[in-house]
């Protein structure tokens, strides 16, 4: 296995997908001549061409909009929102348009599109462009969302994406790119809607997804040098969401954290809390415990930001309130 | 045109209007809900347009769709299902009056939320670009519609990549309540075409499916010569309520009577009775055989079934997982 | 005290202000000569003029944007969105804009507008008009989000909201217009982010806000017959959200369901389910339950669609699960 | 105007150019986070532009906003404290390089998601209108920023309402690294104004100051005269990448360079020479103390402390409940 980074694995699934099916192709704002806001389409644009790798005006909806007919008609759509702050100016085609037509149609409507965007905090954007609203797309019934944490997953989970009939919102986390990880060679599928134990542990149960399954990586890490062990399961996919494997850890270890980068209120910890207390009620020693962002727009200021994002020591410190 | 093809524009524009005044007397029944929008009075528009199409070209439209969906070639019987939520309407009851569509006629809906399916529309037609067909995307929307920004990010990137698609403003003088002047920076939906070098044309015969073929074969065949998008305005009218139960106290009754003078069956009767196409007992015929199809499509509709409780969950996604 | 229905109430709460404060005034599409879409501004037109009742062209970012740019140099704008599934047309200025600005402008910003909108489902609108997405726009610090479930409410908490200096968005419920409900004439204020016990109970605490609060009061009904006695806790506001009343309520009777129209993922159920359990994990006799609507895109067809909703006999099955 | 006047101007330009260059090294030590949009190029626009305005008109802009607040009357100390994330800067801190803003100076931001400021500066008019004051609301915003549908609702709604506003499209040819044909369906900004029956005027003379400033003061004029908004385009360059780390793949060295001998500042101290407004030596003295300035800033800037901690929940609501 090879080890690369985020960034290379995504970028790998693009043109593996590419190369494999001509109706596969890219739009965005600077996917093209630029190569990517975050690089991850460098060289795409020389490889393809302009028909499949198409530079956009800055027309948030009309991205998602045209995705959304291109895939009616067969196409294989890959949009890209430069980031997921921008998903709010293409809202109504994101969480109206796209996952209502299968449906609403009755079922004669394909919409096989998938919405590349990167979120996240932690570089002093400021607050209008730092969020990770994941959970507020995750309501919307119609729509899959995934959120990788690892570049395998990143790799196997937008290949599936891809190949999906599904429209599916394809979560990035922008300082994950560089995070290098062991991805398989050559043809890499990852299933949407199936959680993952990332690391195995008895004692504490960690359910967490994208940038925050490596804190939570860090933060067993220091936990084991107190002799706790954590099993980290990794939802990475948050609509369908696959409660299976939380459940099992959970009913091993009886007491779980669940770590998210946005915001708690109405979140993912809130969802996920009730729902292992509704599935697995009798095995509960404790409340389950959030660990989420404080709840402000994310300032500027570096030191102010930090103290605002969930960090290591808050899953630590977590962990052993619910011990 | 032959005389035949005439009479089946003539009989579509009957059958969508018998088709929704049966439907104003079911919503009145409470056997229709929802919101209902009718297309009386602007028939001329989307029978004229439409029946200027290829079969490869793709249609899409907003919320007032039922005169769209008859022309597109959807069955009276199926529309009407729709209406009434039955599993043999259009979409299988899941839709409604503002949802139909029918991807074997290639139309592609029935779209609620206003404008947005502009960007929508422009996505079908660089389908039709990428694999090189030669169709064309016609997208239908109200004067309304210009002015959100949906409207706006379509038409740039129409014209940016060249797209094949005709943008048809349906300007019947309101949004809701609110007209023209009182919603629009300008009087003249065309006018916004100039703001991104699109080609436009403008008819005041929106009353005249003549005047519509027209202005449509020549906006249908811009397109196909490779030319790029075009806009065309076609000024119309509603003779009824925006939907049921509009209170209608933004428009004077004289306005409308005097509209209703420039009925689009009228006028298309007596323009193929004067041109000698036909005779009045041909068109009488065509338009109780609407008449009866309408009738038969209300019956079809009431006994069809309801969509079982258990198949709630269908369809909400392709592939389960 | 005066029985009016909730349209009487939230114009009056309208009027009464725009009577008291000049810089009052009303924005939105078929706000003014139409007299509403739901007929909660009739007349208004006519009594104020077309400068404080201001129809808008159809462009609901344009709506809330100008909405905002007003507040910020001091005026005090309603914007009414015609329902709330525009709301995603808006979406940028709703969530990214209006809440963010006091602190990311290090407080000299101030936006104190009202956003107006009518949610909920069960009149066979469709999936693009029926939704109640309320739990996304609470997800987000910065914006006050109200939903009043009775009449009495429906004012004082309009009226609370066009005095608030903050951005409040202010949701409906299309199907409730009719409701009728016992009104104190005058002056009538109910603060924001204050739950509040609408009927008193001691065998199970039903959580729950907006129309929903009825359809509770009637499983209430239905459960008192059975010799079950149920508390109502009508959150009224979901941002600030006040758990003081509902922890309170849990702490004597150990048990409760929360009920919401919209979907149950990432949803109110959830975050209310979550902070009980955390707030009061002692008391907590089973797990709370969540009543919600199935998760589907609304269909049309009238039986699908009320299949679909939560309904009072819902309710009281799931009292009677957690009992 | 007077040598004083003119020199203020002068002073202005280069401060924005120092302190530009300033921030730059001090990202690059990483003193300065998040992204860094630099004005250097477009100099000339915003300080001719503001340089029209009575104190009561209100400006806004978009994350391109340093240059901006300087000549709105902010101090250099304020906007490099910002930079630094500082308390004394202009938003405490807490807004950075992208949200920039005195409600005291009539600047009312900085704002970083591309045209949804368009609306906003609708709403800022629109309180003046209200209130019958004479201000006029001037709204900067780049040629990109034209195609997103922010643009085409709210200048729109600013034709429909009469709002006082002027429009300024600083057309610096890209939007990030599209070129405009690439990105608009028309290469001229100002006939996007035409779609909304707009008065508008675009000059190419964005490089100098006094051609700014004469376009500037008729279009304020023709607003604060009571004839509705107006739209103004100015062509412009910007001279360094979009924002810092640019890899600027998507133009040409030697275009830069062209671009680049006409560099607003010096064409403004040439005119002042030219004309005889100014010695070299006085423009000299300017440039020394507008580094001195810029120095004095940066030392402020980093003295300047941190937000506290226990601050971070200070203004997410300026009432608690
Ligand atoms: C984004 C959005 N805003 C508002 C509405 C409510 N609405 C439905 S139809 C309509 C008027 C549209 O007018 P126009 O485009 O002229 O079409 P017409 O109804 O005249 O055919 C409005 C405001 C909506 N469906 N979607
Ligand atoms: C809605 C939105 N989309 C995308 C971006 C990312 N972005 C920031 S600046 C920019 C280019 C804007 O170009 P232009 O309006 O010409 O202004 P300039 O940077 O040239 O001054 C883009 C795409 C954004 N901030 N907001
Ligand atoms: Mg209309
Ligand atoms: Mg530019």
């Amino acid at each position: 296995m090879a080890q690369i980074n985020t960034r290379q694995a995504i970028s790998d699934a693009l043109m593996e997908e590419m190369d494999r099916d001509e109706k596969v192709f890219i739009l965005g704002e600077e996917v093209g001549v630029w190569g990517g806001t975050y690089a991850v389409t460098k060289g795409f644009y020389d490889k393809y061409g302009p028909k499949r790798v198409r530079d956009t005006p800055i027309s948030e909806a009309a991205i998602i909009g045209a995705a959304i007919g291109a895939a009616m008609v067969g196409l294989r759509p890959v949009a890209e929102l430069m980031t997921i702050n921008f998903a709010f100016v293409a809202m109504d085609h994101i969480v109206n348009e796209a996952p209502k037509f299968h449906y609403m149609f009755g079922g004669q409507f394909k919409v096989p599109m998938v919405l590349r965007t990167a979120g996240g905090g932690g570089r002093q954007l400021g607050a209008t462009h730092s969020q990770t609203p994941d959970a507020i797309f995750a309501h919307f019934p119609g729509l899959k969302v995934v959120a990788p944490g690892t570049p395998a997953d990143a790799k196997g989970l937008l290949k599936s994406a891809i190949r999906s009939e599904d429209p599916v919102m394809f979560i990035e986390n922008a300082t994950l790119y560089q995070q290098r990880g062991e991805v398989p060679e050559g043809e890499h599928l990852e299933p949407i809607g199936v959680s993952k134990v990332q690391r195995p542990g008895d004692d504490v149960t960690i359910v967490t997804y994208s940038k925050m399954v490596g804190y939570s990586m860090r933060a067993a890490d220091e936990l084991a040098k107190e002799g706790i062990s954590a099993e980290i399961v990794d939802l990475r996919t948050l609509r369908p969401l696959d409660m299976g494997p939380v459940i099992e850890s959970f009913k091993k270890t009886n007491r779980a954290v669940v770590v998210e980068e946005g915001w708690p209120s109405y979140g993912v910890g809130s969802e996920v809390a009730s729902r292992i207390y509704e599935e697995a009620f009798d095995y509960v020693d404790a409340p389950v415990k959030r660990v989420a962002q404080k709840e402000v727009p994310l300032p500027y200021n570096a030191a102010l930001e930090q103290h605002a994002l969930p960090q290591v020591e808050d899953i630590v410190r977590g962990v052993k309130e619910v011990l | 045109m032959k005389k035949a093809e005439h009479l089946e524009l003539y009989r579509q524009m009957v059958v969508i209007r018998r088709l929704e005044e049966s439907a104003a007397h079911l919503y009145q029944e409470g056997k229709i809900g929802g919101f209902l929008h009718l297309y009386i009075g602007q028939e001329a528009v989307s029978t004229g347009l439409i029946s200027m199409r290829q079969p490869q070209d793709r249609v899409i439209t907003a919320y007032r769709d039922h005169g769209v969906a008859i022309n597109c070639g959807i069955s009276a019987n199926a529309v009407m299902a729709e209406l009434l939520g039955k599993e043999t309407g259009t979409s299988k009851g899941r839709g409604g009056s503002m949802h139909m569509a029918d991807t074997e006629k290639n139309f592609w809906g029935g779209h609620a939320i206003v404008g947005a399916h502009l960007p929508i529309a422009a996505g079908l037609a660089l389908g039709d670009q990428y694999e090189e067909n030669d169709a064309v995307t016609i997208c239908m929307f109200g004067d309304g519609a210009t002015n959100i920004g949906f409207f706006h990010e379509a038409l740039n990137l129409s014209a940016v990549w060249d797209l094949p698609v005709l943008w048809v403003c349906e300007n019947n003088q309101y949004g809701m309540g609110t007209e023209i002047k009182r919603a629009s920076a300008v009087e003249e939906m065309r006018q916004k075409a100039e703001g991104y070098g699109m080609p436009n044309l403008r008819t005041e015969g929106g009353m005249d499916i003549m005047q519509v073929r027209e202005a449509a074969g020549d906006a249908i065949e811009h397109i196909r010569s490779g030319k790029g998008p075009f806009f065309l305005e076609i000024v119309t009218y509603r003779f009824v309520g925006h939907s049921m139960g509009d209170p209608e106290r933004y428009r004077e009754k004289e306005e409308v009577t005097k509209w209703r003078e420039d009925d689009p069956i009228g006028i298309y009767n007596k323009y193929l009775v004067d041109e000698k196409v036909a005779k009045a007992a041909d068109l009488d015929k065509v338009e109780a055989e609407a008449e009866a199809e309408v009738e038969a499509a209300v019956k079809f509709a009431e006994e069809s079934p309801e969509p079982a409780l258990d198949t709630l969950f269908d369809h909400v996604y392709v592939e389960e997982n």
